[in-house]
């Protein structure tokens, strides 16, 4: 890859848009599936509460 | 088969598969990355902007690909009523999303310099665009319907019918374009191409399309656990104790 | 409203004895002929269309002419838009539907005619408002009657397509965007067709306009399944 | 003729609304479905009609052998009804057995549905409402059902200018213009004065003494003998 | 939806502080958000109109960029058009609207807030995609933030138009005819004035510009009005 | 605090719906609006509430001397009071006297009406809609109102997923939510099962010991003592 080349800019532009859109698709499922996670777990943790407090 | 349609089996298969795929993307897109960037000649036509189509072609396969995943998604959805199926669809449509749009603004950026200009009406460009908005249409679609069952009937029904409608678009937009014969004289793809460009776009093209495979498993079980979560603050709205949590296996 | 007891008793035991499907197309005119709504919205609103283009333009009456099909084709695409994202949700709102889901009568049937009923209402007036439209923008009596002829041939297909944008936002209550956005891609073939039939001098009048008729054809065919689909899985 | 439901479960925006539900009723027999508001009752009503897609269960339709079906107004259902003798809900969950048909529109052409929306467009006059119902559903004399809800003197209103008691009966004067065996009543008697609701009971009455089914959703008594189905969900 | 009881809950204790304006500006764009799509649809409809007009013009860059301004404008148009009959309706079937007269707030001021909504769910997005779209159709940089200069002042203008017929439609049985008849042709001042300041070459910017302004403060002044009378006497 | 009304006639449609009806009713008093479907009951709430015009006579709001309106709920309201001493209708025909000021609002925004429809947004979910209309009507505690109506599980839920007993009480939430001193409530009981009938007739008899007045329309007995006004229409 030769930087010097004319039009060397836009192959660079194009290499990071994709960087920047995979990058967020990947970040984005990863995120969602914590947030997920985390409220799953917080609900879980309110029926345990309440089970105790039925029994 | 009637096993992943039990979704805890199917989170069970993701926690097999997904090192293995993830590990293939990596590898694929490094080599992929090293032999597009430093390997592969450049054109002599083109120069260095040659470099743009290792990611230009695979983009523009994937935006395809990925149509074909939620249109055989739908047929599950509405022919075998497959529960993982209206889960399939639902997480495939932001990514075919994505890499249309990958498609069209490397393709954008490739056109500058090429002709001159942004974008040109051009019968391929045109069509990728259409699609683009078809895509754009489904995630609204699935955004705007609350109950996630009846999204998944209505989604796949508009897919079905963009399925049918896509091949007759691509007709038209081509005898329209025939028909204009627009002043910019180019051509995409010659017509052959060099081996030593040939398996640097195969290698992106694989890398591509084990990437969406990874974040389509990750995406659908993300989609599995929202489900489940709606489902649990659903009873928990009700003022019920969600005893389901507590047997649910955790991940 | 006029009492004529007499005479609406007899009509209304005539309308009994009607078919369920003429039942509900005369339903359907009616309604859309006491309410306005739609109809003339599409008029006018293609009215308003022809009036700005020359603004936009400039008074180039060549040029005029010659993207004229093209005005009078966008303008038959966004009329028939406007209003359509009621044809199913009213009778979705006011359990209509609930009725014609249980009648004997094929939902497919329905929805074609009430697709018919909607275009009887606004596609036919924009086809029959056309001449004159295309008379203001400049056309040539030759290309008047082209426009006309394509216009008649291909907004049916619009409205069937568009029934199936209505079918699937049945239930969200400001589907009008959606609905646009849903079908505006969908229609790139009947309107590329169209003008071209319309007003291209190269290819002539035969070949896009039978294959006009055959997407038309084709819509007929098919969009009423999909949009029976869509209000069947819709209700809930 | 008979109604056979059993099993039956309904899922409405990802919530199971109930489940295991079953009853039979035969021809003559009325249900009642009661309980608190939320119980499920419309819910239920609506998956009968078709309208709601059943999660899983059966409702099966078989035709009585001693059937008091020979009235005349049924004369013409009798025959539909030797068609339609099993009507099978999607079973997501269990897989479809081979063999069973899905045919929700056999069953719901059997049925008569009154909701909580009334189905009057307020730009035709209720003489106009009923007659397009009449000719959609199959057909019937509409002057004596109005006359028979009491609306014969305004039937060239505008639905728009009835009060809410009058929309309610035209909705009803449905159950009159077409005859169809099975009637799913949602809290018919709603906005009704004293007057209309001996009349919808009387109604009611005559249907049943033919030989028709009723399953009716209600908070007040019904002037009918009924068979109790209560739904028991909490809120 | 998420289910977020706690922090839904202290929402709504904060939203009881709120003035009644503001809480029925929130309510509006919440609703907007969650049904008919969210802020995005306006302009994805947007995009699909700029994609579809080329099929029909064709793919004439110098042609396209000519139109261009009339096509944003004709796409706002739409765009505020779709959808806007039901701006009061759906309030007045459900019985909100009732509650809006029996509220200490002024009408007027109502309607006002109730336009605001709609033009920020509809009209502002689009504003703001303009110069993108601009782009696609070629329009100089010049041209694109004339354009986009001119939406920004023209479209509260269609909006509040549009809001007077949406308050006849509620008033009149047949209004949706006037709306038509009465509101389009009114808005043709502001589409032509709006196009001219947005491309017109000979008559420069500033003149149809400062016009357009003046007509969009006339509608703010005085629609209000108009529709707030309108929605009184709808109460039958 | 007092309303009198006399003379009221309203014309709908172009029919003159009733007309030279009058009554007084007194702080604490409950009115009983009754009679066949059509009568015109809704039509006189509607009149009350300011939502149409009358056709001729006189809705007068006195304070009363000896008021129980020191009541902390409605303390802000009583000083509005102070203010609108003659809230006159139009008089149509017999042109409008000197001196005299319509303002409808003022009588309006004493009043909460309960119509046929619920003013719920299907999209919102209900403690949203509660809210806003707190907001709107001059502010209030929303989840003593949910809770109080029972509705304080599903708050979360968007009311397009409530059953129509739940929506009518979503409805009924803004009696408590918002502090008026004049309930006009068409039909209230409405979808209500028998709990929530109880709840709402505790509800108004508290309204009416704080000194609140009630008119009330409805087919059904309501459990509060109260005066009847009987409309007479026929049909
Ligand atoms: C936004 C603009 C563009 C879009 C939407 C677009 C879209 C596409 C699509 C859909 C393909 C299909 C691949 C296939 O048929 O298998 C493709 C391939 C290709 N494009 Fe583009 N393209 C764009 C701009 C460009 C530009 C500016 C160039 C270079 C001058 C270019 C060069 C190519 C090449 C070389 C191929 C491979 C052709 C082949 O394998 O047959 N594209 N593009
Ligand atoms: N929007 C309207 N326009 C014209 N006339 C109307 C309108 N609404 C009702 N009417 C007429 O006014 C009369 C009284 O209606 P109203 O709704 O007040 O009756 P009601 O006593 O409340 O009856 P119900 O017990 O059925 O609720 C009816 O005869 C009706 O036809
Ligand atoms: N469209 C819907 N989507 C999702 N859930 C719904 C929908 N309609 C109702 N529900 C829920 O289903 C449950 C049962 O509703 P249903 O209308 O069947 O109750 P019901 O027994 O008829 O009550 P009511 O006596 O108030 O009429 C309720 O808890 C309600 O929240
Ligand atoms: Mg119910
Ligand atoms: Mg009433």
């Amino acid at each position: 890859m030769n930087l010097a080349a004319p039009h060397s800019g836009f192959v660079i532009a194009a290499y990071a848009i994709a960087f920047v859109v995979i990058a967020a698709m990947v970040i984005g499922t990863l995120a969602d599936y914590r947030s997920l996670k985390k409220s799953l777990e917080r609900i879980a943790a309110r029926a345990r509460h309440i089970g105790d407090a039925r029994s | 088969m009637q096993n992943y349609a039990n979704p805890t089996h199917f989170l069970r298969l993701v926690r097999v598969l997904l090192p293995v795929t993830a590990g293939l993307t990596t590898g694929l897109l490094a080599v992929g990355l090293y032999l597009a960037l430093f390997v592969a000649p450049a054109d002599y036509q083109q120069g260095e902007t040659v470099r743009i189509m290792y990611l230009h072609v695979p983009s523009a396969w994937m935006a395809m690909f990925v149509y074909l995943v939620m249109t055989s998604a739908a047929i599950g959805t509405l022919v075998f009523r497959h529960p993982l199926a209206d889960v399939a669809q639902k997480a495939a449509a932001p990514l075919g999303a994505a890499f249309t749009f990958l498609c069209l603004t490397t393709g954008s950026l490739w056109g500058k310099p090429e002709w001159g200009t942004w974008w040109v009406w051009d019968a391929r460009l045109t069509s990728v665009l259409v699609l683009f908005l078809i895509y754009l249409g489904i995630i609204a679609l699935w955004q705007v319907i609350e109950d996630p069952g009846k999204a998944a009937r209505l989604v796949a029904i508009f897919t079905l019918v963009g399925a049918v409608n896509v091949p007759i678009i691509k007709f038209s937009v081509d005898w329209w374009h025939t028909l204009h014969q627009p002043a910019s004289v180019f051509r995409m793809g010659g017509p052959t191409i060099a081996a030593s460009m040939l398996w640097p776009l195969l290698i992106m093209a694989v890398g591509f399309t084990t990437l969406f495979l990874t974040l389509h498993m990750l995406a659908m079980r993300n989609e599995i656990l929202r489900r489940r979560l709606r489902r649990l603050s659903m009873l928990a709205a009700d003022g019920a104790a969600p005893l389901g949590v507590v047997a649910e296996p955790a991940e | 409203m006029s009492q004529k007891p007499q005479a609406e008793k007899r009509q209304a035991a005539i309308q009994t004895r009607r078919s369920p499907l003429a039942a509900l197309l005369v339903r359907d005119l009616r309604i859309g002929r006491r309410i306005g709504g739609a109809v003339s919205m599409g008029v006018v609103f293609f009215l308003c269309l022809v009036t700005v283009t020359p603004f936009a333009v400039g008074p180039d009456q060549a040029l005029l002419a010659r993207i004229g099909p093209a005005i009078l084709w966008i303008a038959a695409l966004l009329a028939t838009l406007l209003g359509l994202d009621r044809l199913f949700q009213a009778d979705a709102e006011d359990g209509s539907l609930d009725l014609f889901l249980m009648s004997e009568t094929p939902l497919e049937l329905i929805v074609v005619v009430k697709c018919l009923g909607h275009w009887l209402l606004t596609g036919l007036p924009l086809v029959a408002a056309s001449p004159i439209f295309g008379l203001m923008l400049g056309l040539e009596p030759a290309a008047l009657a082209r426009v006309t002829a394509s216009l008649l041939a291909g907004t049916p297909a619009l409205t069937l397509l568009g029934a199936v944008g209505a079918a699937l936002t049945v239930s969200l209550r400001r589907g009008g965007l959606l609905l646009a956005v849903l079908i505006l891609p969908l229609s790139v073939p009947v309107l590329i067709f169209g003008v071209a039939a319309a007003g291209d001098p190269v290819v002539g009048f035969k070949t896009p306009f039978l294959i006009l008729c055959g997407l038309t054809l084709a819509a007929v065919a098919l969009t009423p399944f999909a949009a029976a689909a869509a209000l069947r899985h819709a209700g809930d | 003729m008979q109604i056979e439901a059993s099993a039956l479960s309904v899922e409405r925006g990802g919530r199971v609304i109930f489940a295991g539900l079953g009853f039979g009723l035969r021809a003559g027999e009325a249900l009642l479905v009661k309980g608190p508001n939320g119980a499920g009752k419309s819910t239920l009503l609506r998956a009968l009609a078709g309208l709601l897609p059943l999660a899983s269960g059966d409702i099966r339709i078989t035709p009585a052998t001693e059937a008091r079906l020979d009235h005349d107004d049924f004369g013409s259902i009798r025959s539909k009804i030797m068609n339609v003798i099993d009507f099978k809900g999607l079973e997501r969950d269990s897989g479809e057995k081979p063999g069973s048909t899905f045919s929700p529109p056999a069953l719901a052409e059997l049925c008569h549905y009154i909701g909580h929306a009334d189905a009057l467009k307020p730009a035709l006059t209720l003489a106009e409402n009923l007659a397009f119902y009449a000719a959609l559903l199959g057909g019937g004399e509409i002057a004596a059902a109005l006359a028979r809800l009491g609306l014969a003197g305004i039937a060239d209103l505008p639905a728009a200018y009835l009060s809410a008691g009058q929309k309610r009966r035209a909705a009803l004067a449905r159950l009159v213009a077409v005859a169809r065996p099975i009637w799913l009543l949602d809290e018919p008697l709603t906005a009704l004065d004293t007057m209309s609701q001996t009349i919808v009971g009387e109604l009611m009455r005559e249907h049943l003494e033919m030989g028709g089914l009723i399953v009716a959703a209600t908070h007040a008594p019904l002037p009918i003998a009924a068979r109790d189905l209560v739904l028991g969900r909490p809120l």
